[in-house]
């Protein structure tokens, strides 16, 4: 078990070695709890092991300007972690891009975690109706500001499928259709990745609960194709014995 | 590298080991003291049916087993020790009917589990040729068992370990016509009579089991079976728990080898030698 | 044969594979087997091709219900989509199911290039189903009050 | 015979295709009138030809020994199979006359479990010998067991009586 | 604005009777994008194509939708008759109103609105349809050939015989098989070698054939008509040029007790050996493992026998590249060994209980005992014989629960060929059934029985076990329902075949797919009992099934003719339905999860490097390898950055012809 000041020595350690050109952490500015991105010694200081910022830090990763940083050091929670995994998994990542520093501050989110799974309780006791006039009043304040993504480290697509016309998939325009079909795109894009940070919710200035949809796929997901291949994209993985019951 | 698991074991004697085979269960116990394997009798255990239950009634034979299973949880064993080679074999079986995890262990496991042991505390070796004698319900069905059901080995392979000759012979695990011993000891007559045949003619001059039930057969039944068949002789059978009690050094007359009808010559004790090592 | 539902202007969107279901369904015409005149069928390579944004798509343009089917597990003409696709709509089932999508209105199944019956009572069946639930109102009445 | 124990030997006899390396390894088979692969046969015919078995020696005549379903290239059990058909036999009354001795023995030993939860093997004796009216087979033998303390002559009873009878009733 | 023409055909009265095609014609006119719609009793007709053909030149069309039956019945037609207009046959669609719409309705009005439906759907599509070209892909006419047993070498003269070039590869040092093996062959009885060897050195002496022996497939890439193979050469330690095969070396060889595997054990052979005299190439090979040479450094004695040199010790395991077009499976099957057969068979302790493949060994005239049937324990002439069949087949307990196919008819022959060579002798066969379907099969196991008094006996064995130098085999006759127990000399298992050892490890080499036996699957059972799944890759002979020598040939000559088919021309053609990369804004916007790779059942998505335009920088993206792509387009709905596309059923496609159906 480390010290706070011991994995802040360290990190000076890297950048006197020049391992890494920058750290990714978290500051607290002013009571504010905040991404900092560190590239001078001096700024070690400013690093907080606070790490009960909303955002996941992974979620940088994906910017070219970051990349270009690499190999670079992050501080990082098991959801970064988890987040890291999975872009290394999908090639978005080389394992040497990011030096890990694990903060010892656990973020505790079996609560949150809790209360969601009520609420998605609640929702399948509902009937059809119910439950779509509750998505629609959720949706149709969403306002396609995308958020959502731009919070999300998974994703990482350079040109999204919903910002692609021909075809048009997705409406552009913030209407409860278009809504509709990119609140569905994008949870079903997380299908067997998601890995629950709470990110693209706390982002949603339209207050949507996203997370009841990615948090309810996991479970079917975990449920039903428990044992696949951790080493395959979910959907592009297939078993013989996999769930046939719903086909007439 | 020598077994210790202190893991006290427990023991099922079963009906036989009670009454006509306390033979047996005599030379166990001194064994099992020599070997400082610890054995807990199943308190107030009860007959497993053998194999007049499930020829009569299928739930009752399991029945039976269970209640027995059930009360060597409740004294906190995993592992159940069988002698009887009957009582093994319906364990073995509605354990795995039941999926149970309870392990059961018969004689000739316990002693090729416990060789090193038993090789450290061995005094004497028997100079005789020996023909291994399994019988049917120590091995079979296969599909339980998962070995070889034709031509087991392990008591050969202790044997041998202990520096002593077993015979290679084809009829070890042939059935001995087993609880027909009352019923129609014909069948007795000419199903054991073909066994101690077929080992004579392999040069056996002594014949090892641990099985009561093919021990009544072999033993009680073979001066009758001499009676009709000229080309068989007496040939003693023994337990395989007493020769490796008498390896072990426990005198022979604590053990009740007397007790057996077709009594070992009076040199049989000239038979063994001590080995060194 | 079931007599078929007489047509309530309700649309049922089949997305079908072309070397199975698709040929099934060529095989009930062939065979005259009469089912609701309903279903429409849409043609894909494979199951495996069919993407749940066409589903959706279905329902923004006034299909009342879908029928998604292809070849037997096993029998698939590119040996594994239809095995992709089902574990694609297991997932995808559930996320409309609890998004709202009444789940008497997605049906999926699996219809060899033999089994022409197979199809037209699959057919009949959902007709059946949904001419209960009437037209489906896909996002209907958009401002819901807060 | 109950319907699951009817579908439990189909599903064992259906699988038989009269290879017959059952009868051709079977130590008994010499004391059966029909050869073990002759059984299945007639149970895999049905109706008028299992009544053939029910009433025949075989049945009864199997020691279980599991030689043969270790042996058989398609896994049937026969020994199971066997002991269903004697359940069923003694149930419909078909027993053959010969195997009554053998259903005698089965019975006295197991009225000696049902009363002291043990089998008493001197009382088993006696049993089957009253039940045999065969008073002097194996008289020879007696004195030697009590002089060899072979024979105990008081039963053990166990404790937990209650639960044993209870599954004799059951069943 | 493209231009569109609709054409409904009534065909007769099929679909007008439920069907208003003048009404859908007249609607589907007022589609958008529609330039002409017509209506004509039978499109298919040759006046009805004229009719179509006509109006694309008059009203050049871009497009054209008929509205008929299946397309699984008359696209190829329309799609012609567009071709003979100079129209891509590829922008032409069928709408099917018949099988999907007239046949299965009977109400007039509804089934008119969904034909029009239909209609407007298919032509939504075709708005978005493109011009397509067959994808044409070089061959190169040269085959693979693995395996060098009968199958293999029939395969590889066929080949080279219609005139292209052949590689017949082998993993033992010479060809020929198990066939070279056998003695005499059912149902004639001539043999064997008499009949293969001619053929072996045909191939030897072809031309058109490279024959590499002593080699195994090291990998495979590529797709039908342009395989990479790399080929392990494994060394021989002795220059096959050099050699003359004069056997000098075999014969002064010190180590002499090496069980010889084509002698299946009975022989045995030196460390420097061919492994029998008529072997192709008939050149020895060094078996490192027993070479006295080689482990210790001592010996030595072949190099100095040798007069013209040889011999080379420091010889490598080499790797060689050949570019093939077709690949053909001739890999065989193996018989099981004792050792192998039931525990109450003695599963290999006694030395009397041998295979069928040891007795062929035994009565063939240039095997270990020169044609005598002695028995390996003592060399005593047996003067009875148990042959046992299914030891180990139609077992599902041993697990080999299929029909070997053969053994019926060689046991008959076995029984046979030990009459004639033991005429006092007695020969007995155990059998569940005799499965003797075949051309003079049957009459064959007659003469057995009645002129060589084989006597069969319907039943399986139970146990065999040694007593006083003879086997006790306890069978049965089920048929008397006597209880059989035969004291016998010798016992003859006719042994499961199973799959080779290395099937499954070869199958994943090639990307073909194998049963639960390890058998390779035909593409169908029936109609392709020679193709694989995968295309240019062939299957002859046993590796998909326990086959006799004439199956064996047949199937040869069938991959033969398949391949021929293969090279015929210079290029195949193959539907351009593929997969492809979709730019979008003319730029590559795949992230590279490579998701697809991991979906594709053609292995037809490969990683290629590019220059990212928008970050200046390298990036790694998916590409679709249209040789191999089957054109499922799992990939395409895999993709979550939706920038792979299936050509034929694009994205636009399909949204298109879903909004058309939608009607809105």
């Amino acid at each position: 078990m480390k010290t706070i000041e011991q994995q802040k020595a360290e990190i000076v350690h890297l950048f006197e070695q020049k391992k890494i050109s920058m750290v990714v952490a978290f500051e607290n500015y002013r009571g504010i709890v905040r991404p900092v991105f560190v590239k001078d010694i001096k700024d070690v200081e400013k690093i907080s092991f606070d790490m009960s910022g909303k955002q996941n830090l992974a979620t940088y990763l994906k910017r070219a300007e970051i990349k270009k940083q690499f190999p670079l050091a992050m501080v990082v929670r098991p959801t970064e972690k988890s987040s890291i995994a999975l872009l290394i998994k999908e090639n978005q990542l080389k394992v040497e891009d990011v030096l890990l520093i694990e903060s010892m501050v656990s973020q505790d989110q079996i609560e949150w975690k809790k209360a969601q799974d009520i609420e998605i309780d609640r929702l399948w006791k509902m009937s059809f109706s119910e439950r779509m006039d509750f998505w629609k009043k959720n949706f149709q304040n969403c306002i396609r500001c995308y958020a959502c993504r731009q919070s999300c480290p998974h994703c990482y697509c350079q040109y999204c499928k919903a910002d692609k016309n021909q075809p048009t998939w997705v409406e552009r325009s913030a209407h409860l259709q278009g809504n509709f079909s990119w609140n569905f795109l994008r949870a079903f894009h997380q299908a067997g990745r998601c890995i629950e940070c709470g990110a693209c919710e706390n982002a949603c200035p339209a207050n949507i609960p996203l997370m009841l949809l990615n948090r309810m796929q996991n479970k079917i997901t975990a449920e039903s194709f428990g044992e696949s291949d951790p080493k395959k994209y979910l959907l592009s993985d297939w078993s013989k014995d996999d769930d046939n019951s719903f086909f007439l | 590298m020598v077994v210790k698991d202190k893991k006290a074991l427990a023991y099922f004697p079963g009906c036989s080991l009670h009454s006509t085979a306390n033979d047996f269960s005599k030379s166990i116990k001194l064994l099992m003291e020599i070997l400082e394997i610890e054995l807990k009798e199943i308190e107030d255990w009860c007959c497993c049916g053998a194999s007049s239950a499930h020829r009569i009634n299928q739930h009752l034979a399991n029945g039976l087993v269970k209640l027995n299973i059930d009360q060597c949880k409740k004294m906190g064993l995993d592992t159940i020790f069988a002698p009887c080679a009957a009582c093994f074999n319906r364990f073995k079986v509605v354990v795995s009917e039941l999926g149970d995890t309870t392990k059961i262990v018969s004689l000739p496991d316990l002693i090729s589990k416990h060789l090193e042991e038993i090789k450290i505390k061995q005094k004497l070796k028997l100079n005789m040729k020996i023909a291994c004698y399994y019988g049917c319900l120590l091995n079979k069905p296969h599909s339980i068992f998962k070995q070889d059901c034709e031509n087991p080995m392990t008591m050969e392979q202790s044997l041998t370990e202990l520096g002593m000759e077993s015979i290679e012979w084809p009829f070890k695990t042939e059935c001995c016509g087993a609880s027909f011993s009352l019923s129609n000891p014909e069948v007795v007559y000419q199903l054991t009579g073909e066994i101690l045949r077929k080992a004579q003619q392999r040069g056996a001059e002594i014949i090892v089991t641990s099985c009561p039930l093919c021990h009544v057969n072999l033993d009680m039944r073979q001066k009758e079976i001499i009676k009709r068949n000229n080309d068989i002789t007496e040939i003693p059978v023994l337990y395989l728990s007493e020769l490796i009690a008498i390896c072990v050094g426990i005198p022979i007359d604590k053990l009740k080898i007397d007790a057996h009808f077709i009594q070992v010559s009076k040199t049989f004790e000239e038979k063994f030698t001590v080995c060194h090592g | 044969m079931q007599e078929s539902i007489p047509s309530q202007k309700i649309k049922i969107f089949a997305f079908v594979c072309n070397w199975c279901t698709y040929a099934g369904a060529d095989l009930a015409g062939t065979a005259r087997m009469h089912y609701a005149a309903d279903v429409r069928i849409i043609r894909h390579t494979c199951t495996g091709r069919i993407d749940p944004l066409f589903l959706i798509k279905a329902f923004e343009n006034g299909a009342d219900a879908v029928i998604v089917s292809g070849c037997h597990p096993n029998d698939c003409h590119y040996n594994e989509g239809n095995y992709l696709a089902r574990r694609r709509w297991a997932v995808v089932r559930k996320l409309f199911a609890f998004m709202g999508i009444d789940d008497k209105r997605i049906h999926f199944s699996w219809v060899s290039a033999a089994e022409g019956a197979k199809w037209a009572q699959l057919v009949n069946d959902v007709a059946a189903k949904v001419a209960q639930l009437g037209p489906m109102k896909y996002l209907d009445s958009c401002e819901v009050d807060l | 015979m109950s319907k699951c124990m009817e579908s439990e030997c189909n599903s064992y006899v259906v699988k038989c295709y009269q290879c017959g390396k059952c009868s051709a390894g079977c130590q008994i088979s010499p004391f059966m009138d029909y050869l073990p692969h002759q059984v299945v046969r007639f149970v895999q015919l049905g109706d008028i030809y299992v009544d053939k078995i029910l009433q025949s020696k075989s049945i009864w005549y199997c020691a279980g020994c599991q030689t043969c379903f270790s042996r058989c290239p398609q896994q049937v059990n026969l020994p199971h199979l066997m002991d269903l058909l004697c359940e069923r036999s003694s149930k419909l009354k078909k027993i053959h006359p010969e195997a009554r001795k053998i259903l005698a023995f089965h019975k006295s030993f197991l009225n000696g479990v049902n009363r002291f939860g043990r089998s008493f093997e001197l009382g088993l004796v006696g049993e089957f010998k009253l039940r045999t009216f065969n008073l002097f087979q194996d008289l020879l033998l007696a004195p030697a067991m009590i002089f060899k303390g072979k024979i105990c002559f008081l039963p053990a009873k166990i404790k937990n009586l209650a639960l044993v009878k209870v599954l004799f009733k059951k069943s | 604005m493209s231009r569109i023409g609709v054409f409904v055909c009534h065909c007769g009265e099929n679909i007008g009777r439920t069907v208003d095609c003048g009404k859908v014609a007249l609607e589907s006119g007022k589609l958008q994008n529609v330039a002409i719609s017509i209506d004509y009793k039978y499109m298919c007709s040759s006046p009805g194509q004229e009719l179509i053909k006509n109006s694309i030149r008059e009203h050049g069309l871009d497009g054209v939708v008929v509205a008929a039956c299946s397309p699984r019945m008359h696209e190829k037609t329309f799609r012609g008759a567009c071709a003979q207009a100079a129209l891509n046959p590829y922008l032409c669609e069928m709408a099917n109103i018949r099988e999907h719409c007239s046949w299965v309705h009977d109400d007039k009005e509804a089934a008119t609105a969904k034909a029009m439906d239909i209609v407007r759907s298919l032509v939504a599509k075709t708005v978005r349809n493109e011009k397509l070209f067959p994808i044409k892909i070089p061959v190169t006419k040269r085959a693979l050939v693995i395996g060098g047993g009968v199958g293999g070498i029939q395969t590889a003269l066929d080949i080279a015989n219609s005139g292209h070039e052949v590689i017949l590869i082998d993993k033992s040092p010479s060809i020929g098989g198990r066939m070279a093996a056998l003695s005499e062959t059912f149902p004639t009885l001539d043999c064997s070698q008499c009949i293969l060897t001619p053929k072996m050195v045909d191939v030897a002496q072809h031309s058109k054939i490279k024959l590499v022996t002593y080699a195994e497939l090291e990998s495979v890439e590529g797709f039908v008509g342009n395989f990479k193979v790399k080929i392990r050469q494994k060394a021989r330690y002795v220059d096959p040029i050099k050699c003359t095969g004069c056997g000098l070396c075999s014969q002064k060889c010190p180590v002499k007790n090496i069980a010889s595997e084509f002698d299946e054990g009975l022989g045995m052979r030196r460390a420097i050996y061919t492994p029998f005299p008529q072997a192709i190439p008939n050149r020895p090979v060094i078996d490192k493992n027993n070479c006295t040479k080689l482990k210790t450094g001592k010996c030595g004695v072949c190099q100095k026998i040798c007069q013209v040199g040889a011999i080379n010790y420091e010889d490598k395991d080499q790797i060689v590249e050949y570019e093939v077009g077709a690949i053909v499976v001739a890999t065989g099957l193996r018989a099981l060994e004792t050792r192998e057969i039931y525990p109450e068979y003695g599963q290999g302790r006694h030395k009397d209980i041998i295979t069928a493949m040891q007795f062929e060994r035994l009565a063939s005239a240039s095997g270990p005992t020169l044609g005598v049937i002695k028995r390996p324990s003592d060399g005593k002439v047996p003067e009875k014989i148990v042959f046992i069949q299914c030891a180990g087949s139609r077992d599902s307990n041993a697990g080999y629960p299929y029909c070997s196919k053969i053994c019926c008819m060689y046991t008959a022959k076995h029984a046979m060929l030990y009459k004639h060579k033991v005429h006092d002798g007695k020969a007995f066969v155990f059998y569940m059934d005799i499965r003797a379907c075949g051309k003079n099969y049957e009459e064959f196991v007659r003469r057995g029985i009645e002129e060589d008094e084989t006597s069969y006996l319907r039943g399986r064995v139970a146990k065999i076990y040694e007593e006083n130098g003879q086997l006790v085999v306890n069978g049965i006759d089920t048929l008397s329902g006597e209880k059989m127990s035969i004291k016998a000399d010798m016992v003859v298992l006719a042994t499961a075949m199973s799959a080779q050892l290395e099937s499954v490890h070869l199958a994943q080499l090639l990307g073909i797919s194998y049963d639960q036996n390890n058998f390779y699957s035909e593409l169908h059972p029936k109609l392709n009992p020679v193709d694989t799944a995968t295309a240019g890759i062939f299957l002859a002979g046993s590796c998909a099934g326990p086959r006799d020598i004439p199956d064996t040939v047949a199937s040869a000559g069938a991959v033969a003719a398949k391949v021929g088919g293969l090279f015929s021309k210079e290029l195949l053609e193959r539907e351009p339905i593929v997969a492809c990369t979709k730019s979008f804004s003319n730029m590559n916007t795949c992230s590279g999860c490579f998701s697809c790779l991991q979906a594709c059942p053609y292995g037809a998505i490969e990683q290629e490097i590019i220059v990212d335009k928008k970050q200046q920088q390298k990036k790694m993206v998916a590409k679709v390898n249209q040789g191999l792509c089957q054109g499922c387009g799992s990939c395409v709905s895999i993709c979550r950055a939706g920038c792979l596309d299936l050509k034929g059923f694009s994205d636009e496609q399909m949204y298109e012809s879903i909004i058309g159906m939608g009607g809105s």
